[in-house]
């Protein structure tokens, strides 16, 4: 699809954009958490329609699977708490700084605009470079190269991100959702069925990236699906959470790393693939990608996750024994 | 061919309308048990209708085992969307269920 | 193995170390940690020897070249700020594997070895897209870091990632620009490229913005002074040594690289060093009407950070900007080792004595000397007096701002020096006994040895490299920053 | 104006929309949700940037912005986990102080 070729625009890009612009608005306006919330996932949602009008269908499904999948999850299970009173302010206080924060918003989006007016709608050049690098990387998807290839040290330090904010969560929350122990038939059905052909979405998503949309950040958002709700169903043998949790979580990173040291004794260049195993090579990262990163974020979303039915006595009991010992 | 663009057109049409029905109902509906109701039932046929009129779309504008894979993708949606959607609503029935009882006890 | 495979020790191992961390034993963990400290110290020790034999040290990493790949480089700026991330995480890491309750829990470690690993790869980045992921991962690791400091740390770490993430995404729209503009994300292509002085301003700008909220610069610092102090000792002192540094890292970069491209970047400058000028102001008089320790010491950074900025002004008014560059790269070293030795200290001081406030330390000084030494040498280095790296770095830049015949610049250096030697004074009056009264030298939990030792020698090596600091001149100017900014 | 201008300007508009927000609500999940907001304005940017001209895309911002993506969630996911910290200790500290 071009956007350039037109110089009148499409009354339906309007259309998604103006969309997309008031449910931004109404995400960040509306008082309640629910309400702000349900307008934030219709935000992902129309976004996501963006996106596919950009031609960028993998940010698509990585917008899907991880912006509205996983961050949209956690943002839904944050609602179950209480939402606390917002401290009295005097409104006309508020009023003001409401209204200096629009006038400051106003002047710096004009400036923007300005700016932004003044890019080429030429296209980079660096785009036809990278295409044409494709051929010599191994796989043919050119988003996998770029990714797994080309700037594989963005992607790993990508890993660590999540790897790290998984090790982080999993330190500093104090309760998360523990398994469940009698799943009852319901949730068994879900664990036999749901589960497996989770799975076998994000192995799909895995193989299917070196040649087309998908890869290891699509597959991993999947899996990490599939094993929070293995933990909801009861199955120990996909626990989310301690030790060999943690173990799992780190050797995707660790091995991405040593992967890069044998570059570098192979070839003398960090990170570097050999044409001749590249294939080979970027889809076994991608495995271990897939798997560290899918236990990162269940690891993230149980941390994150509310407390279940029961817990509330739990919370009484801290509190009452805490006012018992000033 | 007109036909079959007929009836694509009223299965898609009678789908959304199920699905607009379930809509509404989720936001009209005064409480947690009608609106999982008015969603659970709704949607599902709602989606099973659509998937049919895709199926069938398919199948006459481009015969051959292609299509038939398409046509098995359509099912697999729509079964999983059929075993995902009824027990959502069963767990979200059950949690409340014994929200309300805990609620009960405590009072 | 060729210079170049060095570049990305300093950031593969800490990354190793950490992720191993997170399942080690603490034990375990705190050995890696030092020993990948001490080999980064080494690494940055060959690499200086490179730059000085033959410039700049380049990589491209997976053998492809930019555009398409990613370049990374190691030059003077970028070998002393590894040295000074491998002095910063080896004091850290001894101290909290001296005691564990200055590290905040186990998460610490991997933590630790991410943070060092980000940091690293700011200093050696060249590409401002990695230089972003790299700031997220510090981000991530120094939020959850704050946050080990106890459960009233969490609102502290909440406030902090907030600003830090939007200070990122005024980066990354800074990003956008450069690509949008010259195509690529590679600062010297960029550089290259880069004929729009409206666009080219914006992206500037927009990083100096950015930049300014995550190291904390006046008049976006509010964050700092509550999230340093909440966490773990160890914590604060890595926060405030290293962390701020890699924002300040990226924007010289930015300016080094783009500034000479773009007429706006000269008032930019102006106003960055205005910002600079109240910080140093502003942050030195809180940090003198503060009561607690790590609050001093917190506000102390914001008035330092101003000084870090100063170089900037002056590189683009002073007819040998390159003066100018090592004299405030100096300052930053110099700051990195003291805060680090004072953050110790203090951390050692409140713990023996329970408490953090200043009329509770009376008497601390006839039980714990070293601990106060570490602290007043510390100060000395901080307010630019000799003979620390401290008066090197400041005395670069009052020649930088004599040259650019700006005196008002020159009045701010001293009138600062004062101040921060004005409260450093504050906090080591603070633990004398009171005059006559010889009752308050109480029993003290003593704390291990290590923990007197670490701030001790922190402040001896600002002393070390205030006598001898050719070796760092000489590295620095090997390689000179911006060629004609 | 173009297509790429309108998106251009959107995304503009809707990072601006989303710091502002950031800064000035008070809730901590409503914060959140305006930070990704934001975030969406810049992706929205970059995309359109990528997709200049008629030919395939460049892949190269596409890469970033997934990177960016993912990013976001993980920063979502310690916001969360800290923002229960924090209201949990509000909580508990109202039941014990009435």
């Amino acid at each position: 699809m071009t956007v350039v070729a037109f110089s009148d625009v499409d009354v339906l890009d309007i259309l998604v954009v103006l969309a997309v612009a008031v449910t931004a608005v109404l995400a960040v306006v509306i008082p309640r958490r629910v309400s702000a919330t349900i307008a934030f996932l219709v935000f992902g949602l129309l976004l996501a329609l963006l996106w596919a009008r950009v031609a960028a269908p993998d940010v698509a499904i990585a917008e899907a699977a991880l912006g509205g999948g996983v961050a949209g999850a956690l943002l839904v299970d944050a609602l179950h708490r209480r939402q606390p009173d917002s401290p009295q302010r005097s409104r006309r206080r508020t009023a003001t700084v409401t209204a200096v924060g629009a006038v400051l918003g106003a002047v710096t989006v004009a400036a923007l605009v300005t700016v932004l007016s003044r890019l080429t709608a030429e296209p980079a050049d660096l785009g036809p470079l990278a295409l044409e690098a494709v051929e010599r990387s191994g796989v043919s998807h050119p988003i996998t190269a770029v990714l797994l290839n080309f700037r594989n040290l963005d992607t790993l330090l990508e890993i660590a991100v999540v790897v790290f904010a998984a090790v982080g969560a999993a330190a500093l929350s104090r309760d998360r959702i523990r398994p469940v122990s009698d799943p009852g038939p319901v949730r068994r059905v879900i664990a036999v069925v749901i589960v497996p052909a989770l799975v076998l979405l994000a192995g799909w998503l895995l193989v299917a990236g070196t040649s087309e949309p998908g890869g290891a950040f699509q597959a991993g958002a999947v899996l990490g699906a599939a094993l929070i709700i293995a933990h909801l169903c009861g199955v120990h043998a996909a626990r989310a959470e301690g030790r060999r949790a943690l173990a799992i979580v780190v050797t995707g990173l660790v091995a991405f790393i040593m992967l890069g040291a044998i570059g570098l004794a192979a070839t003398g260049t960090w990170l570097a693939l050999d044409l001749d195993w590249a294939f080979a090579a970027i889809l076994a990262i991608e495995t271990l990608l897939t798997v560290s990163i899918g236990m990162a974020l269940a690891m993230l979303f149980l941390a994150a996750g509310s407390r279940d039915e029961g817990s509330v006595t739990d919370a009484r009991a801290r509190a009452a024994a805490a006012g018992g010992a000033p | 061919m007109v036909i079959v663009d007929i009836v694509v057109i009223v299965l898609l049409a009678v789908g959304v309308m199920f699905v607009v029905a379930g809509t509404v109902g989720l936001l009209r509906f005064p409480d947690l048990a009608s609106r999982l109701h008015a969603v659970s039932k709704a949607d599902v046929l709602g989606l099973g209708f659509i998937a049919t009129a895709l199926a069938i779309h398919i199948l006459a504008t481009e015969p051959g085992w292609a299509a038939v894979g398409v046509v098995a993708k359509l099912a697999l949606i729509w079964i999983l969307a059929l075993i995902g959607t009824a027990a959502n609503a069963h767990l979200m029935a059950g949690s409340r269920r014994r929200a309300e009882a805990e609620r009960g006890t405590e009072a | 193995m060729t210079a170049s495979s060095l570049v990305l020790v300093p950031v593969f191992l800490p990354l190793v170390v950490g992720a191993l961390s997170a399942v080690l034993s603490r034990r375990a963990a705190a050995t890696l940690t030092v020993v990948a400290a001490a080999v980064t110290l080494v690494t940055a020790v060959l690499l200086g020897i490179a730059v000085l034999e033959s410039g700049p040290v380049p990589l491209e990493v997976a053998g492809w070249a930019p555009p398409v790949g990613i370049l990374l480089a190691a030059d003077g700026l970028s070998v002393v700020m590894i040295g000074l991330s491998a002095v910063a995480v080896l004091a850290a890491a001894l101290v909290a594997a001296a005691d564990d309750h200055f590290a905040g829990g186990h998460a610490f470690w991997p933590l630790v070895g991410a943070a060092a690993a980000a940091v690293n790869g700011v200093f050696v980045a060249r590409d401002v897209f990695t230089a972003f992921v790299l700031l997220e991962l510090l981000t991530i690791a120094s939020v959850a870091l704050v946050a080990l400091g106890g459960a009233r740390s969490a609102a502290a770490a909440l406030r902090y990632l907030f600003v830090a993430v939007t200070g990122s995404l005024f980066f990354l729209l800074a990003v956008a620009l450069t690509y949008g503009h010259t195509g690529t994300v590679d600062l010297a292509r960029a550089a290259e490229r880069a004929d729009d002085t409206v666009i080219v301003g914006a992206i500037i700008a927009l990083t100096v913005v950015g930049m300014a909220a995550k190291t904390a610069l006046f008049p976006l610092h509010s964050w700092l002074p509550v999230a340093h102090p909440a966490a773990p000792t160890a914590v604060s002192a890595l926060l405030s040594a290293l962390v701020i540094k890699a924002s300040i890292v990226i924007l010289w970069r930015v300016i080094e690289y783009l500034g000479p491209h773009t007429d706006i970047a000269a008032p930019l400058a102006t106003v960055v060093g205005i910002a600079g000028a109240a910080a140093v102001l502003w942050g030195g008089i809180l940090a003198l009407r503060r009561d607690r320790l790590k609050s001093i010491i917190a506000y102390s950074t914001v008035a330092q950070v101003g000084y870090m900025v100063l170089l900037i002004p002056l590189v683009f008014a002073a007819s040998d900007p390159q003066v100018a560059w090592v004299g405030g790269i100096l300052i930053t070293v110099a700051h990195g080792v003291a805060k680090a030795a004072m953050f110790l200290a203090a951390g050692a001081l409140a713990s023996a004595a329970g408490t953090s406030q200043l009329d509770g330390l009376e008497g601390t000084i006839s039980r714990m000397p070293w601990t106060v030494a570490a602290i007043g040498l510390a100060g000395v280095s901080l307010a630019g007096l000799p003979p620390t790296l401290g008066f090197v770095g400041k005395w670069m830049l009052v020649q930088a701002s004599l040259d650019a015949g700006a005196w008002w610049w020159l009045a701010l250096l001293l009138g600062g020096g004062l101040l921060t030697f004005a409260y450093t004074a504050r906090m080591v009056k603070a633990t004398f006994n009171p005059p006559g009264d010889f009752s308050r030298a109480r029993e003290l939990t003593r704390p291990a040895r290590t923990v007197t030792i670490v701030p001790l020698a922190l402040a001896a090596v600002s002393v070390v490299l205030g006598v001898i600091p050719w070796l760092l001149i000489e590295v620095l100017s090997a390689a000179p920053m911006g060629g004609g900014a | 104006m173009t297509t790429l201008q309108l998106f251009l300007y959107a995304g503009a508009f809707i990072l601006v929309l989303g710091v502002v927000a950031t800064m000035l609500v008070r809730d901590l999940i409503r914060r959140l949700i305006a930070l990704n907001v934001a975030s969406g304005g810049v992706m929205l940017l970059l995309l359109a940037l990528a997709d200049r001209g008629d030919g395939e895309p460049d892949p190269v911002p596409q890469a970033l912005v997934l990177t960016g993506i993912v990013v976001m969630a993980a920063v979502t996911g310690i916001a969360i986990v800290l923002a229960r910290r924090v209201e949990r200790l509000d909580d508990d500290l109202e039941e014990v102080e009435p």
